[in-house]
């Protein structure tokens, strides 16, 4: 049976996110072939109406974005989609910097966030880790976030490839900086 | 000028125009003149900065500490950009440097995040729907006893957030503006070898402070006591007449 | 939109078998045009893991017949694997403060719960039942756990009252803080 096949039917029967860990661990398989089978999903998957979302280390099948509408009209209950301005910048810190921990992102904010990353962890749109180092969490995006953006990775994010760029560019100066400071 | 009373009087306007954070304001205030991130641009805002600061420890707001921290390099930047001959230690140049590079990152972020903004929400990409199982099996594992379930509840208790730190501890651990602005004054008036005593306000209001600490800072732009205080070793006088010629180096 | 994808869309979404009275009422279609589009979304799926089972009255999608071996490997897994250490902290909440709410869960855990209390309702180990103010769940311990716990009630768990107080003092404060902060 074909890896994607497989990995498909395992999405559908959890409708949940997996772990990308997890399934090459029960498929035996590297990550280069497993990111072969996720690519040819992804692909097959354009013509219907399902969607695979990936983050860097989970996926999670969806419906696609343009079926948006016609789900609202079913779905009962109104749903928050309000995020403030707090959540947008710390969201958009975590989505280009993951994984990144609480200090990190205090840093760039200038601002404790202990408060709104709990708030975004408890709306599933980022998850923690603990950190490699045994000290502290890292916190990342989940397949929720990319669904609520309406995308299925975080590439497809309109202007990210500007704003990544211009963080590289950020970075290059700042070693330019720390060179020329030392 | 106060962050409140320039936008609409409604009490929900309060909330809105809270700046959460220092770099955050300082960035509104260097966009809302249009100007780009450096040195001068920062020391063109640095009033306002301290000016809206001086309210929120007025008011009592909380984490106006964080912003004060922030205010004392602003004072720094302006005084260097007046005073060329302020000598700034290494530490505090490379804070200088830090601020502007880390309130160009924040841009970027920020901006990233008003795109997230218009994004979420918009077209949801659904999972299923969960249809919770009508007659569940019932497989307990070996956290299903009491005393693991304890341990566990005792584990959740310790994992609780701390309660927030009160305000009052707060206004304790907070440098105020005023402690701040002495220390700086201190400082240059150790370096110009002179003082400022005529400048002393009679009421010590912290506000009074501030706008005096200001107002030393365009006298010394208008060149006489940095003139003077080159050519001579002794102690200068600050000429406070209205009428007095400035004179610009 | 093609309908074969809203309807594929909507099937998905509701994990439920539909009845295609309901969906020729709710697209205004004929028997005939629904009778294409279903064909149509059938065919198309053969290339991937999933079917369209269509009886007279019903359809509904399916993971297909040649997946149904690795499905059942995949539900064996999940029951032989524990509930893990957040399951615990989920579980022992739910049992000290029954009945609760996926939100209150969330609040005092600091992280969303959904994909772990769905797990322990497949596991039969928590059950939920429709909230009074018709807001959502509530979820309570299966009276099988208790017995498994050998308490006939979990006001007979002997920490039960510092549990409680702990908690209760935890919403205080957490409700002040959301206020001053808001």
């Amino acid at each position: 049976m074909p890896l994607d096949i497989l990995i498909e039917g395992l999405l559908f029967y959890k409708s949940a996110p997996q772990k990308k860990a997890t399934l090459r661990k029960v498929y035996s398989v590297s990550s280069e072939d497993l990111q072969v089978a996720l690519d040819m999903l992804s692909i097959r998957l354009q013509s219907g109406a399902l969607r695979l979302i990936e983050t860097d280390t989970e996926i999670q099948l969806v419906t696609s974005p343009e079926l948006a509408p016609f789900i609202e009209d079913i779905r009962k209950n109104e749903i928050k989609n309000d995020i403030g301005k707090a959540g947008a910048e710390t969201l958009a810190i975590i989505l280009y910097r993951a994984p990144i921990t609480r200090v990190e992102v205090d840093r760039i904010r200038g601002v404790n966030s202990s408060f709104i990353l709990r708030n975004l962890l408890i709306r599933g749109l980022i998850e923690r880790s603990q950190n490699k180092q045994g000290s502290g969490y890292t916190f990342s995006v989940t397949p929720n976030l990319l669904a609520h953006l309406g995308v299925s990775s975080t590439r497809e994010l309109t202007d990210f490839a500007r704003v990544t760029d211009a963080l590289e560019q950020f970075v290059v100066d700042q070693e330019a900086v720390t060179e020329t400071t030392a | 000028m106060s962050v409140v009373s320039h936008h609409s009087p409604l009490a929900f306007s309060f909330k809105t125009n809270v700046f959460e954070g220092p770099l955050e304001l300082l960035i509104e205030l260097v966009e809302k003149r249009k100007l780009l991130i450096n040195d001068i641009s920062l020391a063109e805002v640095t009033d306002e900065y301290i000016r809206q600061v001086s309210e929120m420890q007025e008011k009592s707001l909380p984490h106006t500490a964080q912003f004060v921290q922030l205010a004392a390099t602003l004072l720094l930047i302006k005084s260097k950009s007046l005073l060329p001959v302020l000598e700034l230690t290494k530490e505090e140049e490379a804070t200088i440097e830090d601020l502007e590079e880390r309130l160009k990152q924040y841009q970027i972020y920020r901006d990233a995040g008003m795109i997230l903004t218009a994004q979420f929400g918009r077209q949801i990409m659904y999972a299923p729907r969960f249809i919770a199982p009508k007659d569940a099996v019932f497989v307990p594992d070996d956290y299903c006893t009491l005393n693991a379930m304890r341990a566990a509840m005792n584990s959740v208790l310790q994992n609780l957030p701390r309660k927030e730190v009160k305000p009052k501890v707060q206004v304790k651990q907070t440098i105020s503006l005023e402690e701040m602005m002495l220390s700086l004054r201190k400082r240059i008036e150790g370096q110009l070898k002179t003082t400022f005593s005529q400048m002393r306000s009679e009421a010590p209001e912290h506000k009074t402070i501030i706008v005096g600490f200001l107002a030393i800072l365009e006298l010394v732009k208008q060149g006489n006591v940095l003139v003077t205080q080159l050519g001579r070793f002794d102690d200068i006088e600050i000429e406070l007449e209205q009428g007095s010629t400035p004179r610009y180096y």
